[in-house]
Order: structure tokens, then C-alpha cells, then sequence
């Protein structure tokens, strides 16, 4: 079973999917001969040739919006948005558009795409290349929200989002894409979009995560471990629709709570992960929910200084744990 | 294809068929029955112009909440329209989700669009890419009004459609108003044609009162399109002959003279007057149209009507696929 | 002291704002000689001209845009969206530039801009017509969300926003423009942002909301009050920021929570407040947090037995009081 | 305003110095001080020559990523420059809160912008406006590339210029890429400038490695902005002469032919030549100026790099307005 790294396992997926079929194919800036500011797409576009792996205009708008008129067409888009941070001049079209054709021609017309974007920061990106963006978009039902932490699991959803019956966003944190390296098998998988993965065993709390702080949580467990704290790790892996049974049996078992995001604290993510179990297994919680998150500043500075100070790290995540296990 | 005296009796009874069924809408409303009603009055010429150059089921068509006619002559029936009106289950459209006027067929090849104006023009360049990259030999035909040519969308899809020389005819339906904003303070220009150069296709200026030209612009357009050669974007001076919708109030912001001057350019009169003259219609045959168009609009109001409003229950059906595997 | 209706203390707020400082301007669709499509800018471009007044093109990331270029100029510009949801194609403008010139600056810049917008369902607008917001531009560090339910505090807000020095947007909800009547007195006032307004006080339950979800539970309270049990009702007025102390003293009182709100339950602003009350007054619960909310659908349809499905109700919210009463 | 000799040299000496603090930039990147460099190599001639035409602290700036030589000439110092590359508490345009080179100077009429292209245009446009509704008389210049003009938000920025008359010019800095994407899969046409027409205002095409010829064509479009007749929308045909930032790989996408051909057509050589055969210039002036820069932009990076960075506890500040009344 080959390694291969976040992005690696990206871009196998996709290559593999484009060969099984015609229908699949990349619109993005900077995707053909560049292959991707991150490389994503690396190569491809000499197997697929440049009306499969499309150099788009500078216009996020329009390459979602063409991507969803491809996609009622018949075909199967994967749009790439260079920096999550860019996808806001196509919020229209994501929110009103693709999230709502489904719903709004009562189940006539469907929009199987897929849009892509690294997302997250501590990479000096600054305020306009940091951003988590998957809040806004785990808000509107009729999107599904991916976000794939492992290789293994970034090469199954991947394709389980390519041949997803709606729209999928597949946010890919960047400082992952060369970071953590995995076993992937050469045989065809497919990891199921709406199923969390519990990452690590533990009996005293659970903490939810996805993303750069999965692994900050991981390492920040096995600190605790070191303390005697077994700590459970839950991998969301899928934003939206939520597996909420995984969710609440962790909580049920531990009886504690704690939610960690990098994107801003105040109706991030893990609002609504401390909503739904504060009203559906309140009985069963030992102590508060906590929540360890980027601070509530617009966005990550560039300055290394600034830029720690906003993001959530192993110790943050390891010093919430050890007060909530004081509880 | 050269418009025959079959095809002018069609194209009359198209346009006659949407100003009556038009008619009967506000009509609807008025007796508190339809809570909205947006108008395709005045733009009947343009509209079933533009149309009849589309082949129904071939071609496809993006169009917005004005496009009652190029409905009609896609295929649409004056019931399916009215089942959309009262938001009825068996609406064609979103089954009564969406408001009346928000069009959408699947098997014809009507795209679902939405009221965010210009969202859909994006949607028509995205086909016509498809149709590229599968070298289908469709064409793709989408509308917006000249206020919603101020919205980056439609510059975006434009642009994208210039590059690859994409089947697309990009229709503007001018009728000088965005509600109450007359077009000189939508733009610095009078033809929004004139910005098709600045994409690298052709722009047309067509009379949207003459439906012959309308025809004959955009045949030549789908043609085009056809040969590979890429879009066109036709600009149709039409006329509002009614307020925006039943919610607006146009005296507000519209002359008495200036609504009484846009009367005398009717459409419907024209062309009646000119296939009177051509000899192709007369005082009888205009008459029988006019009841067989009556008696579809009435029984399709009556079966509207009488139609099953949608079970509360489905309301959460349709977000994502169902019976997934 | 003139009774007013909301929409009616909006308009004379702004107006007396207008007339106070010249660089108050208004742009927007249909503002002018039409006076907004819902009247509340009826009659000021007569009184201001059409400079001051601007019926803008049909483009909202130019509405806003322009407004954000013009208020670091000096001016203050009022943007209309005509309905709240048509703000998406604005939501690159808000979200990257409006809320991050100040912070991205370092302070040298400030965007004091209003953004109004009618929200809200209950009128047959089906899916683009009937849509709440808030959530997403709530999320957003550096704008400030602002939501009246009654003319005195509108009047009181509007006043306010239009001063403050940093973007807000100002979300008003459609169907209560005529349905609420209330005393606006004539002299001068603020209402100001970032404080709450308990409009019920009760020892029983505490109920959080806005808009017209917070008239829906004022009626319930009545109900349960008629049964013997006593519901404090908390308009939040604004929810970025969040008055804190006046939610969670409430929550210290009564010791259980209902949050009632028009917009999709999964994300929406009510998330953030279950999990700020079970992360720092966990210790005061006596039951799960409950939420009344939006089903979790694209959007309001059009046909009434649908419509009235979405909508949250007097009722519904009743049920839910009697049931948490039951904890 | 007639360029004198005195005028010629100065633009020399902002060219050369842009160019050389950029190649500085480079060089502290590849020592790992810098993480991040974007460059104007090649565009100087074209900035210089329209920053020129500005009267600094009273007319607007709205520039773009590319625009150090545009921030030398309104009258930004190598010192300034360098507090953003590192990220310095200092940092004028930031205090070291956003990526090098995305410019802000209040006391000069900077206006800060962001990453995402093109959403500084509407605000140029808005600038406009106040400046129309207060009657001043400033004008405001913004700029992006050519890439970015396939933005929506620079669509609607135009159409309101168009619809007003604003005092605004467009800049264009057209150099042919948008990180990899060639011009030709970005739009239709060869010139943005023909879009113009579009808006109902002039657009003008000039050679963008010719210092002069953009300086009159800027000029002509601020007489023209103050006079109250309108924008302007300029294209400046221009070079990039190093990768698309420190981030990229251009190899990937240029050819070496290609890499070779541009750099035969340095503004900066382009000019210093001509000023050569004026005889404004000899090797003797040329030699001084040169170190003089050099001296310059030694100074401004020692002190840069011993400037401190920003203190963590300030991560909070100025999310919002502070000591709120
Ligand atoms: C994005 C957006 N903004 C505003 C509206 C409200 N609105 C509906 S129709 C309309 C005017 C459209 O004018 P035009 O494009 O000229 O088309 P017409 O109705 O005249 O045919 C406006 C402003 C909308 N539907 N979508
Ligand atoms: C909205 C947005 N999308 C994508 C990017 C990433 N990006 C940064 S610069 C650039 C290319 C810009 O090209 P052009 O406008 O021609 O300017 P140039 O860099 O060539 O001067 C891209 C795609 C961005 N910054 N913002
Ligand atoms: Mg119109
Ligand atoms: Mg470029």
C-alpha cells in the first residue's frame, strides 16, 4: 500500500474518477499547465487535455456558475476556488443556486458537482489566505460539507463527492496538503460523505474536531493520556449532513464535551455541535461544553506573532482538556 | 428556415395566447386568488420571436420571471402556467414552491431559475460549455432584462462564453425599467448590444415590438451558434405595458402620457394590423383565434383551481437526493 | 407621543438623521421616486434630491461596494438590499471588505456604512423572498448585526447605526413593518447597540429572540402564563455584538432556555447562543437547551400549506414552553 | 503639465529605485527573511508614468498588489515598504497585519485593499462618488490586471462610473498572465481598453513599457476627471518580468524563448536609453542616481529588519472602533 500524503491522495482520487468517467471534469484558475497553486492538479491536464482541466477566467462567480449549468447538463464539475477565501464573490451562486435547484424545481433538476478549496491558516496567508470558510456553507441545507483530514479518508470522500447526486464542498485545510503522510490502498474505496470517524478511543471526554486541530487534538490526547486522561477523538469528516448518532453515543459514553475549529469561535462550526448536545443528551453532560477556537478577529494576521496568537495549537487544546477534566 | 403563412398563424396565436393568459392572471389577483403576478405584456413580439428560432427539446432555454411567451412556445400549456400561479402540487415549475413565473420543465429543456436577477445567465454559459466539451449539437438561449445587465453575473458569463466561443444566445429584453429605475441610471449607454464587442462576439439591436426581426436576429444567432462559431447577444427594445408586478405601483414613477404613449406601440396590434394588411388574417379568422385561446385559458383556470395545493408533508423532500445509495 | 408603525419609524429616523448630517446618503434599488418597494424611503428623495437619494443599478456588490469607497471618503452611506436575499451577491463586499478595512488597517480605516434589509418570511415569497440572514454575516467579526421588533427601538437602532462608526447591518423584518404599532416619541433618542431588552419578565423559563419569532413568543408567554407558568422573554436587538450578561443573568433566574428564531435551525444564530449558555452557566441548567427554528430546507415555499409548515408559529413555540416546563 | 528635464529625472529615479527595492525584496526572500514577495518588474514605467499625473495626498489611490512604483511616486518610502515585507509592528499599510504589498497610507489617500481581485475597484467607484455629491476636486485612480477584469465586481464598478460620470480612472495593468492563465483564455479580445465603450466613456491603449506615453494619456484622463466629463479606463500593455509572486514556478508555463524575448523589453533600459540619447543622462549621473537609490534601500532594510514585530497582545484591537462614545 503506497504513502502518500493529503494532497496525493487528492489528486489520485480525482485522476482515477476522470478516467472512469467522461463526465468528470476540473474548471479552476490556475488548474492546467500550473497544476494548481497548490498542485493539486498537478499533470492532469496532459492525461485529460485542457477541455477537461480547464484554465477558467479570474471569476469565481462564473466558475461555479458555469459548473452548475454543466452539472444540469449532465456532467459532473469539479470546481476548483484557489484559496477558500476566494469563494465569497460566488457565494450567490453556491447559497441561491446550487444549494436550492434540487429543492426548487421539487427534485427535477439535480447539480452533482463538487468544489474544492484549501482552506485554514498558520502558513503566514494572512488575513485573505487563512480563512475557514465552512461555516457559512454547513448553514444551508441542500450543500454537503467535506472536510477529509487523513489521506485515507481524503482519497475515499473525494471520490464519494465526485459521485455525489448534489453539491458537495470539499475544503482541504493547506498546511495538511504536505504535513501528514498515510497509508492508501491502490484498490478502489470509497469513504461515505455523513460519517464521522472516531480517530482515538477514550472513556473521560470527547473532543470533536476536523481539520488542522484533529491533529492537535490527537497529539493534545496523547499528552493527556500521559496524565491518565483517556481522551475520544471524534474526525467529523463530513460538516454536513452531520452524523449525529456517532456524535451523541461519544457523548453519552464520556459525559464531557469539547469542540475544537480554527475559524472564528462566535457561530463557528462548533456552535452548533454544543447546541445539538446541550438539547438532545443534556442529561448526560458532566460539565460545560467547551470549545477551543481562533479568536473572534476578522481574519488570521501575517505577522508569525499575530498569527500564533490567533491560532488554536497541541497546548491550547491540551490546557482546555485538562480544565474540563477537572470538572 | 423561412418564415411560412403557417408560421406567422402560429407565432400570432402564441402571442395572442400569452397576452390573454396574462390578462386572466391579473385577473386572478384582482379576486384575491393569485398573491403575484409579473407580467410578459408588451414583450410578446420579442419573446415568441426569439423563441420559434429554438427547436423545443433541442435547444436549451434559460429564461427569467418575464418569459411567459418563449414558454409557451417552447411547449409550456396555459395549465401548467396556472398550476404555478396558485401553487399547486402538480406545478411543472417547483410543485408550488417557488413564486408563480419562476420557470422550469425538465423534459423540455427549461432550466429551473431562480429571483436572484442574473443568476441564471451564468447557468446558460455553463451549458453551452457542456455542449462544447460533448459536441452536442444544441444551442443554448438565455434572457435577463436590461437592469440585470448591471449585475457582474452576466458580465462573467459573457466573458467566459467569449472565450470559448460558446454556443450561447444571450437575449436582453429591454423594456427601459428596472421597477422604477429608468435604464439611464442603469448604465451610461444606450444598447446594452454595444458591450458584446468588448467580449468578442457579436451584439444585434432588434425592434422587440417586430416579431419577424426578433425571429430573424435570433435565427441567425442559433445558426451561428450552431456552426461553431460561437454567441451572439441580441438586445430586444421592448415595452412594459403593465406595472413591474402586482406589487408595484408605477404611477409613482411613470408619466400618465407616457403610459398612454406606450399603449399605441402594442405588440399584438402591430402584428395583427400587418397579417390583416398581408392578408393572412381577417376579421373571422381573428375572431375564431381569439375564442379557441378563450376557451384554453378557461379551462385551464378551472382545472387550476380545482387542483390539490401540496401536502405540508413534503416539505422537507427534494433537499438532497432521495434513495441514495 | 405619534404612534408608528415599524416601517414608519425606520423612515423617520433616517430622515431626521438625513437632515441632521449631510453626509448621510441613501443608495439602493428603487429608494427614489418609488420609495423602496416596501415604502420605507417614500417621500425623501423629494426632500433630498436624487444625489442624497440614489436609485442605484441593479447590482448589489456595487450598492455596497460604492457605499464602503464613500464612507472612507467621510460620507455615511444607508445601503438598501431589497431583500435581504438578494445580499449574497454583496457577500464578498461585506464579509472581506466592509468587515476587515478597520482590522487590516491596523485602524487608519473605518467603513461607517448601514446596509438595511427586510428579511423574513410569512408573505408568500417563497424561497428568494422570505429568507433570514443574520447567521451568516452574525458569524463575522467586525460587522455589527442589528434586528428591531418594535418602532421604539427601530427608531431608537436606526439612529444609532447610522452613527456608529463601524458597518452594520440592520435586518428588519418584512411582515412586522405594518403588523406592530407602537409610541415613538418625538424628541430625540438612541437605542443603543449591543444591548438586550428583557420586553417580559418571568421566573420560569428564559426565551431568546428577534424579530418576528420574538412576537410569536411574547403571544405564547401570554398562554403559559394563563397556565401558571412564568416565561421570561429576552429581545436580543442586537446579535453582533451580543449582550452576555442580560442572556445568561436571565438563564441564571430561570434556569432552562427556549431560543426561537425564523431561519434554518442547523447553524443559525441560535447555535451560537445554546452554546455560549451551556459552556459558561452549565452549572445553572435544569434542562436541555430547546430550539424553536426554520425546518431545515433550503427556503420557505410559495404555497400557503407549505409556507406555514416552514414557519415558525405562536403555537409551536407554545408546545415547546410546555414541554421544557415539564424538565 | 508639460514634463520638464527635471520631471524626466525624477521618474528615472523612481523607476530605478522601485526596481531595485524590489530586486531587494527577492533577495531577503531567498535569505528566508521574506516569506512572501510579489513584484513590479516591469510595470514600473507604466506606474511611474500614471502616478505621475496624481496630485499626491489630494487625489485618491486605489492600487492593486503590483503597485510599488505607484506607491513610491505618491510618496510611500523604501522604509515603509520594507516594514510590510517583514511583517513589522511599524508596517504603515497594516501594521503587519496583512501580506506584503497590499498598500494602505491613510495621510496619502492609500486606500487599503485585500487579497481578492478586484473588490477594490467598487470602492474607487464609491470614492468617486462622495467626491461628485461633495464637489471636491480630486479625482481617484485605481488599477488591476488584466486577469481581474473578468471580475463581476470591476463590471459593475464601470457601469456606475458610467452611469455618473465619476471621476475615476481605470488603470489596467495588462501584462498578459493572471498567474498561469494567458490573456487569450481570460477573454475574447485583445484590448480591455475596448470596454470601455461598454460604460459610455473613453478607453485609451498605451504602451505600458513607455514612461511618457502613459504619463500624457494619465494626465489627459485626470484633466478630463476634474473638468467633470467622466472616467477614463486606461490599458497599459506591460511586462512581467519575474514569476507571478515568490510562490510560483513560471517555468511551468513560460517558455525559455519567451522568458528571454520580454527581457529585451525592460521599461527601465527602454528609458534610460532615451534619456541617454536626450542627453538628459550620462553614465556619470546615471552611476550617482544608481547609488544614491542603493543607499537608500540599504538604509531602509537594515532598519526594517531591526524594527520590531507586532506585540501578540495587540491580536484584539481594532475589530472595532475604540473608546466608543
Ligand atoms: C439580485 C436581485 N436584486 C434585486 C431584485 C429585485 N428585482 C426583481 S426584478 C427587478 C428589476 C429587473 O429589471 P430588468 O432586469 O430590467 O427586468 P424587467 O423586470 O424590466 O424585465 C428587481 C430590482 C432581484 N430579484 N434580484
Ligand atoms: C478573488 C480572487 N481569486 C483568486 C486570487 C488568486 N490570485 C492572486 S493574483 C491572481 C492573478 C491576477 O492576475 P492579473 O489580474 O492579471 O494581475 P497580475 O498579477 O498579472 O498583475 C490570482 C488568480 C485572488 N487573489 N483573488
Ligand atoms: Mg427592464
Ligand atoms: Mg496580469
Amino acid at each position: 500500500m503506497p504513502e502518500m500524503n493529503l494532497l496525493e491522495a487528492i489528486r489520485a482520487g480525482i485522476d482515477e474518477m476522470m478516467a472512469a468517467d467522461e463526465r468528470v471534469y476540473i474548471i479552476g484558475e490556475d488548474v492546467g499547465k500550473r497544476g494548481g497553486v497548490f498542485r493539486v492538479t498537478e499533470g492532469l491536464v496532459d492525461k485529460y487535455g485542457e477541455m477537461r482541466v480547464i484554465d477558467s477566467p479570474l471569476a469565481e462567480s462564473i466558475i461555479v456558475g458555469s459548473s452548475i449549468g454543466a452539472a444540469m447538463y449532465g456532467m459532473r464539475p469539479i470546481a476548483e476556488i484557489q484559496f477558500a477565501d476566494f469563494i465569497f464573490p460566488a457565494f450567490n451562486q453556491i447559497v441561491s443556486e446550487a444549494a436550492r435547484i434540487r429543492y426548487r424545481s421539487n427534485g427535477a433538476w439535480d447539480v452533482p458537482m463538487v468544489i474544492r478549496a484549501p482552506f485554514g491558516g498558520g502558513i503566514h496567508g494572512a488575513l485573505y489566505h487563512s480563512q475557514s470558510v465552512e461555516a457559512f456553507f454547513a448553514h444551508v441545507p441542500g450543500l454537503k460539507v467535506v472536510v477529509p483530514s487523513t489521506p485515507y479518508d481524503a482519497k475515499g470522500l473525494i471520490k464519494a463527492s465526485i459521485e455525489d447526486p448534489d453539491p458537495v464542498l470539499f475544503f482541504e485545510h493547506k498546511k495538511l496538503y504536505r504535513l501528514i503522510k498515510g497509508q492508501v490502498p491502490e484498490e478502489d474505496y470509497r469513504v461515505p460523505i455523513g460519517v464521522a470517524d472516531v480517530k482515538r478511543e477514550g472513556s473521560d471526554m470527547t473532543v470533536l474536531s476536523y481539520g488542522l486541530t484533529l491533529h492537535q487534538s490527537l497529539e493534545a490526547a496523547e499528552q493527556l493520556s500521559a496524565e491518565g486522561v483517556e481522551v475520544e477523538v471524534v474526525d467529523l469528516r463530513t460538516l454536513r449532513p452531520l452524523d449525529k448518532e456517532t456524535i451523541l453515543n461519544s457523548v453519552r459514553k464520556t459525559g464531557k464535551v469539547l469542540i475544537a475549529y480554527e475559524d472564528n469561535r462566535f457561530l463557528g462550526y462548533g456552535a452548533e455541535l454544543a447546541a445539538i448536545i446541550s438539547e438532545e443528551v443534556f442529561e448526560h453532560l458532566d460539565g460545560p461544553i467547551m470549545r477551543v477556537a481562533g479568536a473572534d478577529v476578522p481574519a488570521m494576521p501575517f505577522s508569525p506573532p499575530l498569527e500564533e496568537a490567533f491560532m488554536p495549537s497541541t497546548e491550547k487544546i491540551a490546557a482546555a482538556m485538562r480544565e474540563l477534566a477537572g470538572y | 428556415m423561412q418564415l411560412e403563412r403557417d408560421d406567422l398563424l402560429k407565432m400570432y396565436r402564441l402571442m395572442l395566447l400569452a397576452r390573454l393568459l396574462d390578462e386572466r392572471t391579473w385577473q386572478l389577483n384582482r379576486q384575491g386568488k393569485a398573491p403575484f403576478v409579473i407580467s410578459c405584456q408588451g414583450h410578446e413580439a420579442a419573446q415568441v420571436g426569439a423563441a420559434y428560432a429554438l427547436k423545443p427539446g433541442k435547444d436549451w432555454v434559460v429564461p427569467y420571471y418575464r418569459d411567459l411567451a418563449v414558454m409557451l412556445t417552447i411547449g409550456f400549456t396555459p395549465l401548467d402556467h396556472m398550476l404555478g400561479l396558485l401553487g399547486r402540487a402538480d406545478d411543472p415549475n417547483s410543485g408550488g414552491r417557488q413564486m408563480p413565473s419562476h420557470y422550469s420543465h425538465r423534459k423540455l429543456n427549461i432550466v429551473t431559475h431562480s429571483s436572484p436577477t442574473g443568476s441564471q445567465v451564468p447557468h446558460a454559459s455553463g451549458i453551452g460549455l457542456a455542449i462544447k466539451m460533448r459536441g452536442d449539437d444544441a444551442v443554448v438561449w438565455t434572457s435577463f432584462g436590461e437592469g440585470t445587465s448591471s449585475q457582474g453575473d452576466v458580465h462573467e458569463a459573457m466573458n467566459l462564453a467569449g472565450v470559448y466561443n460558446l454556443p450561447v444566445i444571450f437575449f436582453c429584453e429591454n423594456n427601459g425599467y428596472a421597477i422604477s429605475v429608468p435604464q439611464k441610471k442603469q448604465m451610461g449607454i444606450e444598447n446594452v448590444a454595444d458591450r458584446a464587442a468588448g467580449y468578442g462576439f457579436p451584439g444585434v439591436v432588434v425592434d422587440g415590438t417586430d416579431v419577424i426581426q426578433v425571429y430573424e436576429a435570433t435565427a441567425a444567432a442559433v445558426e451561428r451558434a450552431r456552426r461553431g462559431e460561437g454567441p451572439t447577444l441580441i438586445e430586444a427594445k421592448c415595452l412594459r405595458l403593465t406595472a413591474h408586478s402586482s406589487d408595484d405601483n408605477e404611477r409613482t414613477y411613470r408619466s400618465p402620457d407616457e403610459l398612454k404613449a406606450i399603449r399605441s406601440q402594442d405588440p399584438i396590434t402591430r402584428f395583427t394590423d400587418y397579417l390583416m394588411v398581408e392578408g393572412i388574417l381577417d376579421e373571422a379568422s381573428q375572431k375564431r383565434i381569439r375564442e379557441e385561446v378563450m376557451a384554453q385559458i378557461n379551462e385551464a383556470t378551472v382545472m387550476a383551481e380545482r387542483a390539490p395545493l401540496p401536502d405540508p408533508a413534503t416539505l422537507e423532500r427534494h433537499v438532497y437526493a432521495e434513495h441514495e445509495a
